[in-house]
């Protein structure tokens, strides 16, 4: 499939043939930006269950598929919308209850860990976490890691130097490599092969992207190969890595996407109040979510004005001047 | 909403601690920044005192403009007008990098902090099923084990300046001056606390945290009320108050709209 | 310096201040492509010596460098030229006659090398190299590595996995960090405080260049910053990295510079030939490169039509239908 | 020039070698190259039998569309409308990553080969003070490394197919069929060898190199004559010639000034 020439297909379709129960599943997108929020609302259309899901800092992606019941655990470095939740709602509340399993890291160590999945090594060392309970405290225990080959048999491993005091490094933490069955990330262009350009940051969104099995991209634009391949210094992604292509306006919604759209603010801040209340967030997930047969209709439910206020200027890439209180 | 403290003395408590972190901030450094007041710190500190300083997220932007105030380290407003977009490997590199990571001040926060700068960011209760669950690290960690120097923001409470963490999310000075050393971590630490109440420091033998500075109208002893642990209030001065220049810049430039601010 | 706003300098200072006698070195480049030309002859030119020279696969720049007895020690993956030299003949000849130390990488090893260097990290994992001589073999003895305190104690060290079995990678060969004391990398643009863009192949600049403790980078083009900040996901290197910025047109020539110039077949082939007759060779030190008192006068020694020859079509990024015979 | 070998059959040994590499190709694979010949047995294969393979190379383009034929690996031509430009970071986890690297096919040459297919770029003679020194390495030995397949050119002379190699630069079989295994390698290894007198592969069981076709007028016992080692000449069949239309295209779109192919 990764050498077919024409990898574009539905969401409905790409969900429903890739992302199985149970699976080890990477999203990318980083708190509040390019988060490929149209796939995460396709998962919990389809009512997926059992997730492994991984990430480094993601906020409203994992937080929705954590509300919706699709989750069981989680290797994560930071679960936060920054100011307009700290620490996700559904995600913290999860936790609390011990209805999903989390394991920590940090960021750094969650993008080696993805940046060995892409290199095909099995670990990467780093200095960060020495000493810490990040490697004292597992939270997948031996057994589970026994029984299930996606996982490694250790957390964290400290060991001294081999090359003595080279770099003044006694020590290193080998962080273990991910290798997700499948990854999904949303980008801004992409050609029917699956070459794909991110602008502004990348986050780990390459690194996530070549470490897995299967890749989804959804774009905010199906471009042609031609007007890629003309800069291709702006690329990252070759079609390679890639199964399926989905574009999707608003994709990343209600999470920005440079140079095409900022954050809603107004979404954001009624997401945080919903997701407060038990009640209201599954009437949140029933009427907003499952209401909807596609994001054209989740989409769409935002008049036209409001989503004017949220295009990109072309100058500074977000929407300059948006009201965010 | 205006509270007591801004009545009494001209600007509220949260400005004057980005302020005070502001003032830490040397010319030519380059800047970690996180979510909410860091930022607005770092903000603060290129506009005021230390216009060579560069601002860098661990998102992977270098030197970004910031002619809006981000909500969050992945804000499309950091990725404007800066020298480089990269990523999280970038960004995380240039601090563990030897040349460029002596010259990063890392700002950070935390849930708890112990008599060591070390800081617990994660769970309150036990690990896999805790009492409070927070964020986790994010990049913390990695700065606290990483750069030169770090400067971190707290709430002076009693629950937050702890004997013992919960969880050990991010190195101070561990529990002494050659704690870094004895589990493998280069130079740098913890070099300064900013909290609503005052500015603590860590004693050069001991590397335990002692108060530095109140704010005006704070007493030592109120400090130590909050503080869970025993502190040395000896060396406690008066902080000097912001500058209306100061104040300015961070109103009217940094955060008008005070989306951060409040 | 490196927090400096303005970084400009002349190459000969540049090369006077931070390229000592002795010192550790990398130039960036590959083969017949951006090589640090100009910063080569001037190396020549100024009569340094003892250099202990670090480049993954790099042909003109090493092979001039050698010739002029400049290099002591070179740590390298391959020293070749394309179809100009397949091995690079004062290279060859200086191996040969024991004249130089050589210690020999795979351009995989070498890059992950520098790439260690770059990250803070004393070494990086891989599996290229296991059950090769590149292991079993030390360009370096042991007493020389244990008297430089720029060289690891040991060349490559394996490992077993020690996450078993995990990524199907029992056995892992560590290569130790470099950390060279000056990177010389050859770019197409950059401005005053030392922000860089490479148009093209990166090769491995970018981590040659984060590696170091010093930073020369030489400019096709000296752009203002606002230039360079409209497009930052372009950009590769930012200014923190930088000591020097010398802006010289033609700066990579006889090799490539993409979209401003390509390789001189001409000026290689004659190169080869000259190479290869010792008196023949020292005539071309002493006339093309000595007898040129810069970059500028060495250019000038090329009509003006041969040079527009070689220079780039703005659609491919190189001289279109050039003779390369 | 024009060899005689051209005269007589209309197509000379250099493009047979090219076009029985390019043959081995298949649809949808990434193909890594080196310089020279093993470059221009891509592109022959993408313009004949494969027009869905890849074109890959470890400077780090990706997809090149190569109007014109490199004559390095580094050369400008091979950045142009590419799918990314990357770098040799890039280049080599493309190939060490489990998922991409089990699709590429890797075209290597070298000094010297042994019976197993390992494979020697770097010495003849001492390595500290060899006798003849050679480039060395290159990619040639993480390609080797971490590939599906390999296919190796060689000029088939007694002492460039030896019994032990002067300098082990890259591994092929290694000792034989678990030797890869016993080092600590994945699957893969060389496939194929092809020389300026035929092609040979690498029996099942021993993983030892056999012959397994003569070009058109070279007989078996001339291969041997010109190898350092005992060959099974049994299978030996004759190689099917250049087509008329694989010539054609070989030598008006691959490489119309014969840069390589003289």
């Amino acid at each position: 499939m990764r050498s077919s020439q024409n990898k574009v297909t539905t969401l409905t379709a790409a969900i429903a043939s890739l992302v199985k129960n149970n699976c080890h599943l990477s999203i990318g997108g980083f708190t509040i930006n390019r988060n490929p929020m149209a796939a995460v609302y396709e998962i919990i259309r389809q009512q997926k269950r059992g997730l492994h899901l991984y990430a480094h800092s993601n906020g409203q992606g994992v937080d929705e598929l954590i509300g919706a019941g699709c989750v069981s655990r989680l290797e994560i470095a930071y679960a936060g919308s920054g100011r307009f939740a700290p620490t996700c709602i559904r995600f913290r509340r999860a936790v609390e209850r011990g209805e999903i399993l989390v394991e920590d890291y940090s960021n750094y160590q969650m993008t080696l860990r993805f940046m060995a999945g892409a290199m095909g090594l099995p670990f990467l060392p780093t200095r960060s976490g020495l000493g810490t309970d990040i490697i004292r405290h597992w939270g997948f225990a031996k057994s589970l890691r026994k029984n299930d080959n996606g996982l490694p048999d250790q957390k964290l491993i400290t060991i001294d130097n081999p090359f003595g005091d080279w770099c003044d490094s006694p020590k290193l933490v080998l962080v273990p490599a991910i290798n997700p069955e499948v990854t999904i990330i949303h980008v801004q262009q992409a050609d029917r092969r699956g070459n794909a350009r991110i602008q502004g940051l990348t986050f780990a969104d390459i690194e996530q992207a070549k470490a897995a099995r299967h890749l989804i991209i959804t774009c905010e634009e199906l471009v042609e190969e031609e007007f890629l391949k003309r800069e291709p210094d702006r690329n990252q992604i070759p079609f390679i890595h890639v199964d399926a292509v989905i574009p999707i306006t608003w994709g990343a919604y209600p999470t920005a996407c440079y140079r095409h759209y900022d954050y809603d603010p107004r979404y954001l801040n009624n997401y945080r109040q919903t997701a407060e209340d038990e009640e209201s967030y599954q009437t949140y997930l029933v009427e907003k979510i499952m209401g909807c047969a596609n994001h054209q209709e989740f989409i769409a439910l935002n008049d036209d004005e409001h989503l004017k206020n949220l295009i990109a200027d072309p100058e500074t890439g977000y929407a300059t001047g948006l009201k965010r209180n | 909403m205006i509270k007591k403290e801004e009545i009494e003395t001209g600007y509220s408590r949260r400005e004057m601690m980005t302020i005070a972190a502001a003032r830490e901030i040397k010319n030519g450094e380059i800047v970690f920044c996180g979510t909410g007041i860091s930022m607005l710190a770092a903000m603060a500190a290129k506009n005021i005192s230390a216009p060579q300083s560069t601002i860098f997220f661990e998102t992977g932007a270098i030197d970004s403009r910031l002619d809006e105030v981000p909500l969050a380290v992945a804000d499309s407003r950091v990725m404007h007008a800066t020298a480089v977009n990269g990523g999280l490997a970038e960004a995380f590199a240039t601090m563990q990098n030897r040349f460029t990571g002596s010259r990063v001040v890392g700002i950070l926060g935390a849930a708890q902090i112990d008599i060591y700068g070390n800081l617990n960011s994660t769970a309150i209760g036990d690990y896999r099923q805790p009492e409070v669950r927070f964020s986790g690290s994010g990049g913390a960690c990695d700065v606290a084990s990483f750069v030169n120097r770090t400067i971190i923001f707290m709430q002076h409470e009693k629950r937050k300046f702890v004997e013992k963490l919960d969880y050990f999310t991010s190195p101070g000075w561990i529990d002494g001056p050659d704690g870094r050393q004895k589990i493998g971590l280069g130079s740098g630490g913890p070099e300064t606390v900013i909290t609503n109440l005052g500015v603590l420091r860590f004693a050069e033998e001991s590397k335990k945290m002692y108060l530095a500075a109140c704010y005006p109208g704070i007493t030592p002893e109120e400090v130590q009320l909050n503080t869970g642990f025993t502190l040395d209030l000896e060396q406690a001065e008066v902080f000097p108050p912001p500058t209306s220049t100061e104040l300015k810049i961070l109103r009217q430039r940094c955060d008008p709209q005070r989306l951060i601010l409040d």
